[in-house]
């Protein structure tokens, strides 16, 4: 029996380190994903002051600071029993939007992207950013970075700061959006509506039209039929900032619907002794280990699951999109994996949309936008839809509002099973004969890219390939041989 | 002639140090043109080994952000200051710990028993816990290690630069780059990038302030609406501005939010947290026990506001430790 | 500072007085291994002429730039060691003492913990020794010329008592006369003259001598600088009257406005155009500003042509050396309705009192309320003081005690058959010769009444009742009087916080000036170069007031003797290129020695040398460590700390 | 160590008061434990609270902090600056693990030479009783 540990040396502390191990015959029997990292965020919390948190849990995610910053401040709300002005809260929903559009672009550009818009077999110096530029043209490559810029300087403009920002406070923002910059914001959401459908535009030409890519998202090796989650409306359209949790099973069928407050009825955590992440499941399901299908609680979630988990998208041309993929992949709901990434592309168009509504909306300049909250803090609970999936942030405090417990929900940690999942099935169908090369080890990788885990971004590679290091052991553990993986 | 190397690594970090450089957008580029960047692990890859065989020194200066967590990072990061001329500390997490250094108030005991038994959502009744080292169907899978505390990476090898910043802004980051590859750089232990002076220098509410800064209540922020007009710390806010070091042109300040002090302390000052409280106790314009004490009551976790960022770097490190004896 | 320091440590033996429980050989090897130490010897008696030698010798032997002496307080003998080294070529301040004797040979039994001891704070000692810095002393020229505010009895004894002693000065009065309160008493205690001519002898001697500039109708408006080198703006209002005029006494016939007259405490009334009060100085009229309606008719009326109605007012900019706050206090007013103040003309106040008494006052000395004389009389004591109402201060004004009785037993002795009744919580007097009066009012059968409760006062037609619970005789009684005397207490003058915002020095918690110290240095504020005379700082009688006038003008002649000021270097002083000027100093220092000055369009903190003390607050209070006190530097302090033990000190 | 703990106190004294209080204690031969290490500041308002942390990260197992009384102050009010930033300071060691008692302020006139020898038995004997500090803490290499 053989052992592979795939090490993604990108960052040492982890975010995913694979171990495939091989049955006497080189067939993968078993792949693990692990998490070799804690940072310990829900235990120093304890004894800061609550209003600090949106600030502090910001800081679990340099990439994605403002899902955790909006939960946070999401979940303070409640703390605090105080509802924020509807300015203020529509002043969040800008921000979130904004910040949406800007993060699924670039992983639809950067990171996941460039697989398919440059191609898995392009040689791996041109999977990344620029690879792409070279393939979609010079002044739409510019095109992206500088709209990624925009986006970005727009939400310090709205947020202090666009990483780790601190606009979020109990009852609402910390300041208003004067009428001078509602005027650039109308200006920048219509440029990112059309920016988001010629994202879309861009990936049907590119991978859609390519029928060896569809083939691809539709194998076997990269589906699973699990329960999705994520946030709706009352309509039960994909909302991102608020709104109830949907859960669908996999036959497509609702199975719960449910306010964040009972989510402690709904979902609970798995603990494994290989790796520091939690397996969230649905509690009412159980946990029946890494199996998918209808008994086993394992869940879904971002942008695919969230498609799946409604009934469309709150805005026309996003929903056109929504129809279309559906119609496209055989009907709701998708399990494959790498549908994601198109999903992503729809959310895009969302979020443009939905960000092209707010900034028309007269009220996001009312200077109200804080209520100062008088009730006595005791718990709170909060939840958005990260890009990576449904985020839940819950504190308890003593009277002066200093935190006594806090326990952190983090959208990756959602999908951490259904991804140990992808890696195991996509190395045991992929793995065979003892045979390992470079393209496999890239389907490997592609199977849990997709979900564009977050596990503190480990994945996040300019390359668009995860460089990897292989050593296969022999039974008594001795090092038979080591494959590189794009190192130079 | 041949260019600067420049090599880039993260410890302990949420990645947001990497989005600061990536947010330099197309000065990337121009960074591309002036120096070669040889070790960039969301750019680019290397594996230890391939470190190892570089030449010691060879790298002209490599910029390493988070903080030492793991025993990985200890290695890693004695490593690189082997191979390189330069080490800059880069964001606040390397330079003094950064907000996970917070997790030095708690031992590593406390930390795993509440992760993994107490959060109420756990179902965890073999009370199972993470194992460095467990063997499952026969193969053996292990964790690194995770250390006793945090430490900025000063604490584990020399450090020649510091960049402040939780992230650093990219107009501090391209101040330090551009130091960096002009070579014209000020003593061995300087902070680069940023100001010499504290944040007030920049922040465009510091004309406002009276002659006398004093307070009778201390304010959180959540407590108070205040007038954008006025310097915060005169409203009563705990703007930690006047302690910490200016070059993000007062970002937090002009959303109307005080400054926490991610820039971390001065030149002059050894422990930020000391320092920070030392002037906020000050200005509380009370004289007698009573009052005084009543307005510190205003302020539950004066740790937690003061040491926000540099826990890791204080006298004390984090919670006293005695020596087992 | 770029040299390697070379430190040599210098243990004495003290006779036996260190020895004896110091192992002074252990002590002096172990100073040898520290480091940056190049030589270290002990001696029998260091502050010795011959131990002294050695200390200079070994300064230019071992070419040391810093030196430890390990020995007694630096009380003793810092300055006995600075000296010597500065004649070996050191600059003083590169010393650092260790203090073995008092804090540690004297104190300790035990030898070997003892020695312990003596090694710790040597390597402390040189720990810091090898951070210090040169550091050169300052001294500022003293400018000899005096400023005195306030042309009361305290005031004039502080300027006479300096231009006597050939020193010239400025007094600055606000009133259009010199005076005081004291210039408006009637006969006072003791001495059988009224206080109008005690205060006239004081005038006339400042009036005749060279040396005092005065300015009344003046105030002192602007102030810079500090001790020594003080400018000072003085403005003085119009007087519109000039020494032309004869006092003819035309013009206060024919004005037509008439308003109550201040200097008799209300009792009277005077005229828009007016004198003072018979001696004021100077002896010239002055005009209302307020009152008049530039009618014209003082003008018409006027001989010598000496009223000039559109006369405008002056400002002078002086230099001074040292500045005397001479401002005096107010009397308590008490609020409308106070034991009936203000209800009825039955209800005076002592100084109103006092105005009727005088044979010069408007009565001419006849006590007479609305037309008759009361045939009983209550004095409610303590008004305005002890804390007996809710206005009241809560200290004792010290002199209304004596003040009462001197009238009561005025008026026994004017209308011997006046009923006199003295309500008081508490009676002080304290002061010489008041016992007897106190005796005399009892012999004199005046009834004295405690409370604890203040009286309460209910106003009839004919008479006033007093309403009071006698703790003495633990019964409520019912007073029926025909007038009430209230004897209010001190006030803080007006316009103190005024004065105080100008002087830039503090406040004691009764709103009175504060002294640098209350018992050691009682005539001189914190600030250096601000001195204090009567009731400036708290509630005094006259004999009190002068005694603060001379003491203060002491203490100025002793800062104009020595010619100039000497500033110990160990000064603050802020970094321009790190300070970001963030004001936390400023509120820190109680001298006003720092502000915040323009430096291009930035701000950053100054410290004004000559003001700052040296305290070193506003160093621990900067957030940037831009603020450092020399000597005391962070670096030089924590290296200190850091000698605690050899884990670092080493 | 065999012999029976004997704590380290560094003492920051003012030089208008317990500095010369403790001279007279010396002149008077009155006896006091051997465990305080004087460092003489002018006024206890330059008492920096760094210096505090630091003096119990390089070995003192307490820290007395003594100025004037109040209204007494030299300075006329540094001991109340010193007074507020200890009140901050001591509940920030309740929070890093560091006994309240370790730190203590005092307010010891020059006159009172008796009162600071019983002070500085007290604070021995309490120190003594919590036992050595001997903190761990990395410094930078």
């Amino acid at each position: 029996m053989k052992e592979i540990v795939i090490n993604p040396i990108t960052r040492l502390e982890g975010h995913g380190k694979i171990v495939l191990v091989l049955d006497d015959a080189g067939n993968c029997k078993k792949g693990y994903l692990q998490v070799p990292e804690i940072r310990g965020f829900e235990k120093f919390a304890e004894g800061r002051h609550a209003e600090d948190m949106p600030q502090i849990t910001s800081r679990i995610c340099g990439v994605c600071p403002f899902a955790h910053h909006m939960a946070s401040t999401k979940a303070l709300d409640d703390l605090f029993k105080v509802e924020p002005p509807t300015a203020a809260k529509k002043v969040r929903e800008v921000a979130y939007n904004i910040f949406m559009l800007e993060d699924h672009a670039l992983h639809v550009y950067f990171l996941g992207g460039p697989d398919f818009i440059v191609g898995p077999t392009a040689p791996k110096a041109e999977r990344n950013i620029l690879g792409v530029i070279a393939k979609v043209g010079k002044e739409v490559g510019l095109k992206v970075i500088t709209m990624r810029k925009k986006l970005r300087k727009t939400n310090e403009m709205i947020a202090g700061r666009t990483i780790h920002p601190v606009l979020g406070l109990p009852g609402g923002v910390s300041r208003p959006i004067s009428s001078g910059e509602a005027q650039e914001i109308k200006k920048l959401a219509d440029e990112s509506l059309d920016f988001a459908l010629f994202t879309l535009k861009t990936f049907k030409d590119i991978v859609l039209s390519k029928k060896e890519y569809v083939d691809l998202i539709t194998s076997d090796a990269y589906t699973h039929r699990t329960y999705y989650m994520g946030l709706v409306d009352e309509k039960n359209k994909v909302n991102f900032y608020d709104g109830k949790i949907r859960v669908v099973s996999p036959s497509g069928k609702e199975f719960a619907r449910f306010d964040v407050h009972d989510y402690p009825e709904n979902v609970s955590e798995h603990v494994e002794p290989w790796t520091y992440v939690k397996f969230p499941f649905l509690k009412k399901v159980g946990w029946k280990g890494f199996v998918d299908g209808e008994d086993s609680g394992i869940m879904s979630v971002a942008p695919l699951a969230r498609l799946n988990a409604s009934d469309g998208m709150a805005t026309p041309q996003a929903q056109e999109a929504y129809e279309e993929m559906f119609k496209t992949l055989g009907g709701k709901p998708v399990h494959h994996t790498l549908a994601n990434h198109w999903a992503r592309t729809i959310e895009m168009i969302y979020a443009a949309e939905r960000f092209k509504e707010l900034a028309n909306d007269p009220e996001i300049t009312n200077p109200n936008t804080r209520n100062l909250p008088t009730a006595v803090p005791r718990v709170g609970i909060g939840v958005v839809e990260a890009p990576r999936g449904t985020l839940i942030h819950q504190y308890e405090t003593d009277d002066r509002g200093v935190i006594k417990k806090a326990n952190l929900l983090v959208a990756t940690q959602h999908n951490s099973a259904r991804m140990a999942l992808s890696v195991d099935k996509a190395a045991r169908s992929l793995i065979k004969g003892g045979k390992i090369d470079d393209g496999m080890l890239n389907m490997v990788e592609m199977a849990f890219r997709a979900y564009d885990p977050c596990h503190g971004c480990g994945t996040h590679t300019l390359p668009g390939s995860m460089p990897f290091m292989i050593y296969v052991y022999g039974e008594n553990g001795a090092l038979i041989e080591t494959v590189k993986r794009n190192l130079p | 002639m041949e260019k600067p190397k420049i090599a880039m690594y993260w410890c302990a970090s949420c990645g947001g140090c990497e989005e600061a450089t990536v947010d330099l957008a197309e000065k990337i580029l121009d960074l591309t043109s002036l120096a070669d960047i040889v070790f960039w692990p969301v750019a680019l890859d290397f594996k230890e080994e391939d470190v190892e065989k570089l030449p010691d020194g060879s790298i002209t200066a490599s910029l390493i952000n988070g903080g030492v967590r793991m025993t990985e990072h200890e290695h890693m990061v004695k490593l690189l200051r082997k191979k390189s001329k330069i080490v800059v500390a880069y964001g606040a997490c390397s330079a003094w710990g950064g907000v996970p250094g917070l997790l030095n108030l708690y031992g590593e005991e406390e930390l795993f028993s509440r992760v993994y038994r107490e959060i109420p959502t756990v179902e965890n009744p073999e009370k199972v816990t993470p194992q460095r080292s467990i063997k499952v169907d026969d193969v053996e899978l292990k964790l690194p290690d995770v250390l006793p505390r945090l430490l900025p990476i000063d604490r584990v090898i020399e450090v020649d630069y510091y960049v402040p910043g939780c992230p650093p802004t990219p107009e501090v980051t391209w101040k330090a780059v551009e130091a960096l590859l002009s070579g014209t750089l000020p003593p061995k232990g300087s902070v680069i990038g940023a100001s010499e002076k504290s944040l007030c220098d920049e922040c465009p509410l510091n004309e406002t302030k009276p002659d006398k800064v004093l307070i009778q209540d201390l304010k959180r922020p959540h407590q108070v609406i205040p007038d954008p007009e006025k310097c915060l710390l005169t409203q009563g806010m705990l703007c930690l501005g006047p302690a910490t070091r200016g070059g993000c042109q007062a970002l937090c300040v002009k959303a109307r939010m005080p400054c926490t002090g991610c820039f971390g302390p001065l030149d002059r000052v050894t422990d930020y947290g000391a320092k920070a409280a030392s002037f906020v106790a000050s200005i509380v314009d009370f004289q007698d026990e009573e009052s005084i004490e009543k307005v510190m009551d205003r302020l539950p976790d004066p740790v937690g506001t003061f040491y926000r960022y540099t826990l890791a770097s204080s006298s004390l490190g984090g919670r006293a430790r005695r020596n087992k004896t | 500072m770029t040299e390697e320091p070379r430190v040599g440590v210098f243990v004495c033996h003290c006779g036996m007085n260190i020895a004896s429980t110091v192992d002074v050989k252990k002590v002096v090897e172990y100073a040898r291994t520290l480091p940056n130490v190049a030589d270290a010897k002990e001696y029998v008696f260091m502050c010795s002429a011959p131990g002294q030698d050695l200390i200079k010798e070994d300064v230019k032997k071992c070419n040391l730039n810093r030196v430890v002496v390990a020995a007694c307080s630096p009380g003793m003998h810092e300055a006995t060691f600075r000296a010597s080294i500065v004649e070996a070529g050191l600059n003083p301040y590169l010393l650092e003492m260790a203090n073995i004797r008092e804090q540690c040979s004297w104190v300790q039994l035990d030898k070997q913990k003892a020695t312990e001891v003596a090694k710790d704070l040597i390597r402390m000692a040189v720990a810091k020794a090898r951070l210090l810095e040169p550091l050169e002393e300052l001294r500022v020229g003293v400018e000899p010329t005096s400023l005195v505010l306030g042309g009361g009895v305290a005031g004039l004894r502080a300027s006479l008592d300096l231009a006597e002693r050939g020193y010239k000065l400025h007094l600055v009065e606000k009133l259009p006369t010199l005076g005081g309160k004291a210039a408006r008493l009637g006969k006072l205690a003791h001495v059988d003259i009224r206080g109008a001519d005690l205060v006239g002898s004081l005038t006339r001697a400042a009036a005749s001598n060279s040396n005092i500039r005065i300015h009344v109708n003046s105030e002192l408006v602007d102030l810079e600088g500090s001790v020594g080198t003080f400018k000072a703006k003085i403005r003085t209002a119009p007087r519109f009257v000039d020494e032309k005029c004869t006092l003819c006494g035309e013009c206060f016939r024919v004005c037509p406005i008439e308003v109550p007259n201040e200097y008799e405490f209300g009792v009277s009334k005077r005229k828009a155009i007016y004198l003072p009060f018979k001696e004021a100085y100077p002896p010239i009229p002055v005009i209302d500003p307020e009152a008049c309606t530039r009618c014209g008719e003082c003008v018409k009326v006027c001989e010598p042509g000496a009223v000039f109605l559109d006369q405008k007012g002056t400002e002078v900019d002086v230099a001074a050396g040292a500045i005397t706050l001479a401002t005096g206090f107010e009397p308590y007013e008490p609020p409308e309705g106070e034991y009936g103040y203000k209800r009825s003309e039955k209800v005076l106040t002592l100084f109103q009192l006092e105005r009727l008494l005088d044979e010069d006052g408007p009565t001419g000395g006849e006590l007479k309320l609305g037309g008759s004389t009361p045939r009983s009389l209550a004095f409610i004591m303590c008004v305005g003081s002890l804390g007996t109402t809710e206005k009241a201060h809560p200290y004792c004004s010290r002199m209304c005690c004596a003040s009462s009785l001197k009238n009561m037993l005025r008026i026994k002795d004017r209308y011997p058959e006046t009923e006199i009744y003295a309500i008081y919580k508490d009676i002080r007097t304290y002061g010489r010769g008041d016992e007897e009066l106190y005796e005399k009012t009892a012999e004199r059968l005046v009834k004295y009444v405690r409370f604890e409760e203040s009286p309460k006062v209910n106003l009839h037609s004919d008479k006033v009742d007093i309403e009071v619970y006698d703790t003495t005789l633990q019964e409520d009684l019912l007073i029926p009087v025909d007038a009430v005397v209230l004897a209010v207490g001190m006030s803080p003058s007006a316009d103190m916080d005024k004065v105080r915002a100008i002087v830039k020095t503090g406040c004691s918690p009764e709103g009175f000036i504060r002294e640098a110290h209350l018992k050691l240095r009682p005539v001189e504020a914190p600030a250096d170069g601000i001195f204090l005379a009567g009731s400036v700082t708290s509630p005094k009688n006259i004999v009190e007031s002068v005694m603060a006038g001379g003491a203060s003008a002491a203490k100025v002649a002793t800062l104009f003797a020595n010619k100039e000021v000497r500033i110990e270097p160990i000064i603050a002083e802020a970094t321009e290129e790190i300070c970001s000027g963030c004001a936390i100093c400023i509120a820190m220092c109680p001298y006003g020695a720092i502000t915040r000055k323009e430096k291009g369009e930035k701000m950053v903190a100054k410290v004004d040398k000559a003001l700052c003390k040296a305290c070193g607050t506003c160093v621990a209070a900067c957030p940037s460590g831009a603020m450092q006190q020399s000597g005391f530097k962070d670096i030089q302090v924590m290296a200190q700390v850091a000698a605690l033990t050899e884990r670092r000190g080493g | 160590m065999s012999e029976q703990f004997e704590p380290k106190i560094a003492l920051f004294a003012c030089n208008w008061c317990t500095y010369a209080a403790m001279d007279l204690a010396g002149t008077s031969r009155m006896k006091y434990p051997p465990n305080f290490r004087v460092i003489k500041v002018m006024c206890s308002g330059r008492v920096d609270p760094q210096f505090i942390l630091e003096a119990f990260r390089d070995g003192a197992d307490g820290v007395l902090v003594a100025g004037c009384h109040p209204g007494d102050c030299h300075y006329t009010e540094g001991n109340y600056k010193a007074l507020r930033r200890m009140a901050l300071l001591k509940r920030m060691l309740e929070t890093l693990g560091i006994e309240k008692e370790r730190l203590r302020l005092e307010w010891i006139s020059a006159a009172e030479a008796a009162r600071f020898v019983k002070v500085a038995h007290e604070m021995v004997e309490q120190i003594k009783a919590l036992g050595p500090l001997q903190l761990s803490v990395q410094v930078r290499v």
